[in-house]
């Protein structure tokens, strides 16, 4: 049984937010104003997580690239009053956006917060339109987006893999984060595959997953650093 | 008869009732008609497909290209209309205007009529060229039309799409077609 | 059954409601792109070129559908990048599709820098600057025009030149980046370029400040190292910083060692003095290749001190320890781990040299390299070599040209061994001459106003200078201030070669090319300086014989396809084995026409040749004695001229002022990654989240230790004046506890989302060192007041 | 007052007189303040329209503080709504005979303020346009959905309990003439209180007040379940439903105690709503004063004694941290205030109790906005940062809306149904001997 999924090796990400730009080029996600932002309403389905600790010189930093999870087990499933959000049997946890009503409980039920909702409706200047992508519908306001493994993407391997009469290669299926990591840090795949590099790496003594003792079984994995 | 209920038993006008009607107007009738209004297609020419699929014996794919290879399955432009129409062909005063228009250099931009939301993931290839679906079952008798329908002939909407797919038992899933 | 009253009513509403629910879905909550009843193919390509936006050139690949440019990409074909790409590339489209950009020729009407202007057709516009470049010549004063370029390399840079050359201009002022590291290159190997470092195949790399990955002449280059080859983790590169802040470099890399600002020298010698006292330094190397290592006697018979006593008598852990405020143990540590790698290279820039004894600390970290003879060779040092293009026709200098060219430029340099900051050098000697000295300004890719850390000299200037021409295609704070304004193409639009900055030492010459039809009425700077030239005609037109730039770069392509090395660029299979290939010496030739040759590359996106001959002796050092040189003895003549002491190393330790009741706390400037000088406003995803702090957004900010910020009784998060002896701006506080208590870290070039500029240089207190005239970047002290 | 019906008023006997007096007799305060609360209330609506017409960014939330004043004011009228069918209902279902002039006014606060406890859900929504997707798109283990049907069916059986008892007294207003007629004689419903009517009513009345009792409980431990089922720090608790059902109820009582106090001032019911009354529900005050520092130290406690990291993020921030504030007010507004003044027969007047009931109802709002917004704004995860939440004037102008929309209707509703029930206090009268009896009967000693 498929099951997508992603390792991020914390020793080779150097933070430079070339995933999170990526997800935004990718998935349409609006920017808000400044005044906006100030307030906490930045979208970022793909975020560098950064925690500084201890003081000058002996500071380290905790961090972590955090996309959704994507749990087995996702309490965001469960409270979802209408179904908008659910994982699908490839486990990727979906959103709806026709189907979202906007109450926000997925959002405050995920222990992870990569729930995002659109205060207001995106706003695009005609120039700006035309650069988004043709493969992700832009998101109405009032409702919840999130990463979605770019599942978008997985679409088009289906059915390229459909017409080509085969199944769907770890190649075929990359989300944008995973395509543009510029050390390889972010790999992603079929957990469930061993031929697929995820699989391999998912049992890495380093490998860990965040907040595991909740039981939510995330699917992304990160590697501990080594430094 | 109405205009009896409108008025009680010692015949005044019972002013809610006017105004439940009035209401119901507007929502029965004004409310349809701007949200319609609002959603004809217009054409630059009326095309008479019945002429061209029937008489002349064209494929569909003839004008519209990509059906069975993309997502869009493509429009006919000058270039194609261009094939025949820049000398008059036939009698009806639309072919004329058609000729005319070339001439003239218009770029004759038909507009899509099947028109799917943005949150939905389709492509024709997986439709026409994969599952074999035939143009009819989703567009209708189109190709019958003499002029270019307003509004699209099959309301194509998550229930008729879900309804094909349990027939053919394709993927129920929601993000196989929801983006 | 008949209904009731309410019955009815109930209906009604209900009816109502829910039509209403429906009706109002598509008018108040239909998403904001419209509904679009025409179609598009929806045709899919992915289109290789190189990205333009910063000094490091990486390959990219734009993928464009129904001739929109929807996502930008690394080219896996591009050595130095393969396939990443960093966030501000990334947000290249948003720059390409920036709301605000300038779409055709402007003219000023009324005041400067009132804002108001008129549209004009090229041909008007270009006929406006031709006269004026016209009659500047008739009138023999060619040496009124000048021309103020940002960064600007490969053949814009050339083509600039030329035209000012054969037009009579000595004027060429670029802002160059000049991080002092070619000085110490020339004085050391007598090789004035910038040093190459071959991060990718050094086992260990010890970088001294330097933002590698986040605003390094190629953070690409150090992420490709950082992963190592095929992502496996087998020798991957270790990265160990030193620093005076908590940088994103420090945090990411797999060590950290925290110093004082100005004592990066002082730790290089400290860790040369454990190299030599346990005898861990290559000597065979230094043996054979070095000078001055040991004491020695000079030309004029005089025994000097050679680096060995030096190092050996100053430079004991402890003091510097005590100095550095780095533990002796680390020290040692740092030694031997960068003893132990099999190669290890010591990397330095601006950070190091930037100081009052910048040159001194860059020879002394330089010196670590040498120590351990990684110098012209695989994984240290590396002098790369330029690609061999066809160069452009010698200019034809005419006698107009030759009088205005040797009236030679306004501001002299300055210092023995370094130009310091040119630009505001010029500005100042604009603002000393009479009006009218110069007459007409050419801004490439420049924004003086705003990243110049003397933006008053550069007003003065512009006073006085009649004619200022922009090219910029936003209006920034100079543009504001020009009489014309001649919109250049964005750089997914334009044809430019993009070779890889110094630091990556294998030549790439990358081709950008239009990914999207620029718009209508758009053109190229380079196209449009080109008509001028023919406009001008003579000389100048016959130097420049090329229709557009296009054509220059294929014709100068020609030299590649001649030059018997290199290929087009290609998967990291093809490119290993080509250089293989060429390391036994077999070249084969891909092509065997050139349109054939010129197609492919456009194609891949560019040329490279990965060969290094490691043989060469010329590589290594150009000195007249054939070694490199560790005391250079023209420096020891400077140094003792100046009463500094005839010997080298000694006054690496900075000797600055200390901080005073009014100034406590050390300013301590450093660039983003994501943002550079003024364009913050352009990349919204970038001014989003700019930094490490999650709870920034689009406002410039200051990081302050936890102590300090309380001391001070500032909060997390609140404005502040960042208040110096010249001046002030204002920031965000951040409470940040990888700054030390003393100092105060700001990054530059920031803007508030109102577009007030937050730029820290302009509080620096001018002084420079005076070997290189290179500003000091840490000897400003400020305080901090509430905004 | 029209000549007529002041004659009809007087012709009626004393209980009459003095409880529909309010119906046919409405002074010019009345008006003013009517106008002043359907003014906030208007300002309520507008505000309501902008945030739909230009989105929820018009509020205050944010991420991750998602929820704010609308789910504060759903979950605090929700706990007003158990003031009175619960309260009625258990002194109904438990013979407490001072029941008799305070149910009323207890049933219309319920009735009333389920309904603007029900729409802050939708007001808090960002597509109210979909609200129907709940009912067409049930997902079932959706505590909000298990929320929506008992609340409504919460609603409907409270409507019910509040409609039945007061047949009675609609037949009366019908029969003493003194007020739309037709409207009464249609509401009426043609009751005419024949001993078999009567029998049929209080059983009816009975097995509601039965039937009530677990839905009140539900409703209200579904809320605290809407909490505690997601694994977020201090909601992800056990004691939440419990704990909100005791709220409900000491938010309730609070409640009653200050409309009864402003209604026994307003239409001088001095001789119903007497001091005993204020003294006995004070001392259920009291004892749920008592109960609520219980649940609310063992919640603190096991928080406390677990230490995970998460949880004590949240747990600091409450009690020292950013919303101290709130915290401490909320412990002097739910405990110290109405334990010193309850615990003593001599503050525990009409006076006393009205203080300690606003005192009460201030506090229980900001027990929930200590439960909604701490830890929504502190995620669990130390990692990612702490979020701040200051509601905007939107927010503030619709909460203030749906207050006056409620004191707006209940000022309404007195007008139109007497606030104390004329037929159970004329029945308390009748059966003061049966009453006596069944004392007496309590403390027989073995013959």
């Amino acid at each position: 049984m498929t099951r997508w999924g992603m390792v991020i090796d914390l020793d080779r990400c150097t933070g430079c937010a070339a995933c999170e730009v990526a997800c935004k080029s990718e998935n349409n996600i609006a920017t808000v104003p400044p005044h906006q932002a100030e307030m906490g309403r930045v979208m970022s389905w793909m975020r560098v997580l950064a925690h500084t600790v201890g003081d000058f010189p002996d500071t380290h930093l905790e961090f972590y690239p955090r996309p959704c999870m994507h749990c087995d087990n996702p309490p965001c499933i469960k409270v979802c009053p209408v179904r908008a959000t659910y994982i699908d049997p490839e486990g990727i946890v979906g959103q709806i956006y026709p189907r979202c009503i906007g109450c926000r409980y997925c959002a405050n039920a995920c222990p992870f917060t990569v729930k995002y909702f659109n205060w207001y409706g995106p706003e695009w200047s005609d120039s700006e339109r035309q650069h988004l992508n043709p493969d992700v519908s832009p998101r109405t306001k009032g409702v919840i987006e999130k990463c979605s493994f770019c599942h978008h993407r997985l679409q088009r391997a289906r059915e390229q893999a459909r017409a080509e009469n085969r199944d769907v290669r770890e190649e075929d299926y990359q989300p944008a984060c995973a395509e543009i990591c510029p050390t390889r840090a972010i790999v992603f795949g079929d957990l469930d595959n061993p031929t697929h590099h995820v699989a391999e790496l998912k049992e890495d003594p380093r490998a860990m997953r965040i907040m595991e003792d909740l039981g939510t079984q995330p699917k992304v994995y990160y590697l501990r650093a080594r430094r | 008869m109405i205009a009896q209920r409108l008025r009680d038993t010692r015949g005044r006008v019972r002013p809610y009732l006017v105004l439940a009607l009035g209401i119901a107007l507007i929502a029965a009738v004004v409310l349809p008609v701007i949200a319609l209004g609002s959603s004809r297609v217009p054409q630059p020419v009326a095309f008479n497909h019945l002429k061209h699929t029937q008489d002349l014996g064209l494929g569909c794919e003839f004008c519209h290209p990509y059906a069975r290879t993309r997502a869009h399955s493509g429009l006919p432009d000058v270039t194609t209309c261009s094939m025949c129409h820049t000398s008059p062909q036939g009698t009806s005063a639309e072919a004329a205007r058609v000729t005319e228009l070339i001439t003239a250099g218009d770029l004759l931009r038909f507009n899509k009529l099947f028109r799917m939301p943005d949150h939905v993931f389709y492509t024709h290839r997986r439709h026409v060229a994969i599952a074999e679906l035939s143009c009819e079952t989703c567009h209708g008798d189109i190709a019958h039309t003499e002029r270019p329908p307003v509004r699209a002939l099959v309301k194509v909407d998550m229930d008729f799409c879900l309804d094909c797919h349990r027939k053919q038992g394709a993927t129920l899933d929601c993000n196989a077609c929801h983006r | 059954m008949r209904p009731t009253r309410r019955e009815f009513l109930w209906a009604m509403g209900a009816t109502a409601a829910s039509v209403g629910l429906r009706w109002s879905s598509d008018l108040v909550w239909a998403p904001q792109v419209p509904d679009d009843l025409g179609w598009a193919p929806g045709t899919e390509q992915f289109v290789n070129s190189a990205c333009l936006i910063c000094p490091a050139r990486c390959g990219i690949r734009g993928r464009v559908v129904d001739d929109r440019l929807v996502r930008l990409g690394g080219n896996p074909f591009h050595p130095m990048n393969a396939g990443g790409l960093c966030p501000r590339g990334i947000a290249g489209v948003q720059m390409l599709y920036h709301p605000d950009r300038i779409a055709s020729p402007l003219r000023r009407v009324g005041e400067r820098g009132a804002d108001s202007w008129e549209e004009i057709g090229w041909d008007e516009a270009l006929g406006q600057l031709g006269e004026r470049l016209q009659s500047l010549r008739a009138t023999g004063r060619p040496e009124a025009l000048a021309l103020m370029a940002g960064y600007c390399a490969g053949s814009m840079h050339d083509l600039w030149r030329q035209f000012l050359r054969s037009y009579g201009s000595p004027h060429y002022v670029a802002e160059d980046y000049d991080d002092g590291t070619s000085a110490v290159m020339e004085l050391m190997h007598g090789i004035a370029r910038r040093p190459g470092f071959d991060l990718e195949r050094a086992g260990f790399v010890l970088s001294f400040g330097s933002p590698l990955f986040e605003s390094w002449w190629s953070p690409l280059q150090a992420f490709a190292a950082f992963a190592g080859p095929d992502g496996s983790d087998d020798g991957r590169t270790r990265f160990v910083q030193i620093d005076t802040r908590f940088s994103r470099t420090a945090a990411h890399a797999n060590d950290w060692v925290g110093v004082r600002p100005g004592t990066f020298g002082v730790l290089a010698l400290g860790i040369a003095y454990v190299l030599i006292r346990d005898e861990l330094y290559d000597a065979g190397f230094v043996e054979r290749h070095v000078s001055g290592f040991e004491d020695y006697t000079d030309r004029e018979g005089e025994r000097r001190q050679g680096y060995r006593s030096l190092v050996m008598r100053n430079y004991r852990t402890e003091e510097v320890s005590a100095l550095t405020g780095v533990p002796v143990a680390r020290i040692t540590a740092l030694a031997r781990a960068f003893a132990q790698a099999e190669h290890s290279v010591a990397v330095f820039g601006h950070e190091v040299t930037h100081a009052p004894s910048g040159l001194l600390s860059g020879l002394a970290v330089h010196s670590l390299n040498v120590l351990m003879g990684n110098v012209g060779r695989e994984g240290g040092v590396l002098f790369g070599n330029d690609p061999p293009l066809d160069p452009l026709p010698d200019p034809r200098i005419d006698a107009v040209a030759r009088a205005g060219l040797e009236r030679g430029s306004l501001a002299r340099t300055p210092a023995p061994f370094g130009g310091g900051d040119p630009a505001s050098r010029f500005a100042a000697a604009v603002g000393d001459s009479p009006s009218e000295t110069i007459d007409t300004l050419l801004l490439y890719y420049a924004n003086p106003l705003a990243s110049s850390p003397r933006p008053d000299a550069w007003r003065e200037a512009l006073e006085r200078i009649p004619f200022v021409v922009s090219f910029s295609p936003f209006l920034d704070e100079t543009t504001a201030h020009a009489d014309l304004i001649l919109p250049d193409l964005l750089a997914f639009e334009r044809w430019q070669d993009a070779p890889t900055p110094v630091s990556y030492p294998y030549p790439v010459w990358g081709v950008a090319r239009p990914l999207v039809a620029p718009p209508p009425g758009g053109k190229h700077a380079g196209d449009a300086m080109l008509a001028v030239a023919r406009q001008l005609g003579g000389s100048v037109a016959a130097s420049l014989p090329y229709d557009n730039v296009e054509l220059l770069l294929k014709a100068r392509a020609r030299g590649l396809f001649r030059a018997r090395r290199g290929m087009t660029l290609g998967d990291a299979f093809e490119l290993e084995h080509h250089r293989q290939m060429e390391e036994r010496g077999w070249w084969l030739p891909e092509h065997t026409e050139f349109e054939a040759f010129w197609d492919e590359l456009v194609q891949r996106g560019g040329w490279t040749d990965l060969f290094l001959d490691e043989t060469d002796p010329a590589r290594l050092a150009r000195t007249p004695s054939g070694r490199v040189d560790l005391t250079p003895a023209p420096l020891l003549a400077t140094l003792a001229a100046a009463g500094r002491g005839g010997a080298l190393y000694m006054d690496v330790a900075e000797t600055s002022a200390a901080t005073t009741d009014e100034f406590p706390l050390r300013l301590l400037p450093y660039r983003v990654s994501t943002l550079s000088s003024g364009t913050v406003a352009l990349e919204r995803w970038l001014a989003e989240t700019p930094g490490l702090f999650p709870e920034v957004h689009w406002d410039p900010w200051i990081e302050v230790a936890p102590a300090t910020a309380e001391a001070q009784k500032l909060g997390d998060d609140t404005m502040v004046w960042v208040v110096a002896a010249s001046g002030r701006y204002r920031a965000r506080l951040k409470v940040f506890p990888g700054t030390a208590p003393e100092n105060v870290c700001a990054p530059y070039g920031l803007r508030h989302p109102d577009g007030e500029l937050a730029n820290p240089l302009q509080l620096l207190d001018g002084s420079s060192d005076a070997l290189t005239a290179l500003p000091n970047w840490s000897t400003t002290f400020v305080r901090l007041e509430p905004a | 007052m029209r000549r007529e019906v002041a004659e009809k008023l007087a012709s009626l006997p004393p209980d009459e007189r003095v409880l529909l007096r309010p119906l046919v007799d409405t002074s010019r305060g009345f008006y003013v303040m009517a106008g002043v609360f359907g003014a906030i209330s208007l300002l309520g609506l507008v505000s309501y329209i902008l945030q739909v017409r230009y989105g929820l960014g018009r509020t205050g939330l944010n991420r991750p503080g998602y929820w704010g004043i609308y789910i504060i004011c759903f979950v605090f009228f929700i706990g007003i709504s158990h003031a009175g069918t619960l309260i009625s209902a258990i002194l109904r279902v438990s013979k407490a005979e001072w029941r008799r002039s305070i149910t009323r006014s207890a049933e219309l606060i319920t009735v009333l303020v389920i309904g603007f406890g029900a729409i802050q859900p939708v007001i808090d929504l960002g597509r109210p346009d979909r609200v129907l997707n709940v009912l067409l798109h049930a997902q079932w283990r959706s505590p909000l959905l298990w929320d929506v049907i008992s609340i409504g069916l919460y609603f409907m059986s409270c409507t019910i309990y509040l409609y039945l008892p007061l047949l009675p007294d609609l037949a009366i207003i019908r029969d003493s003439g003194i007020k739309a007629p037709r409207f009464y004689r249609f509401l009426a419903a043609g009751y005419t209180d024949t001993p078999v009517q009567r029998h049929r009513l209080e059983r009816a009345i009975g097995v509601l007040s039965i039937v009530v009792i677990p839905i009140a409980v539900s409703v209200h431990t579904v809320i605290g379940w809407i909490f505690a089922m997601t694994l977020r720090p201090m909601w992800h608790s056990t004691i939440f439903g419990p704990y909100f059902v005791m709220g409900a109820i000491y938010s309730g009582i609070a409640a009653i105690l200050v409309a009864m106090a402003v209604l026994r001032r307003v239409y001088h019911l001095e001789n119903y709503f007497k001091v005993v009354h204020f003294d006995y529900l004070g001392r259920l005050l009291l004892i749920l004063s008592l109960l609520w520092f219980y649940f609310t130290f063992a919640e603190y406690l096991t928080a406390f004694y677990g230490g995970e990291p998460g949880e004590m993020r949240t747990f600091w921030a409450k009690l020292t941290g950013t919303f101290a504030i709130p915290f401490w007010a909320m412990v002097l507004g739910c405990f110290v205030i109405p334990l010193a003044l309850m615990s003593r027969q001599a503050t525990r007047t009409p006076v006393g109790t009205t203080i300690a009931g606003i005192a009460v109802v201030i506090g229980m709002w900001l027990e929930r906005y200590n439960i909604v917004v701490p830890t929504s704004v502190n995620p669990r995860w130390e990692v990612e940062s702490i979020g701040h939440y200051l509601p905007s004037w939107i927010e503030l102008s619709i909460m203030a809306g749906t207050f006056s929309g409620f004191i707006l209707l209940y000022m309404i509703a007195t007008k139109i149904v007497p606030i104390v029930s004329i037929w159970e206090i004329k029945e308390g009268r009748a059966v003061v001997q049966e009453v006596a009896d069944r004392v007496a009967k309590y403390s027989e000693s073995y013959a």
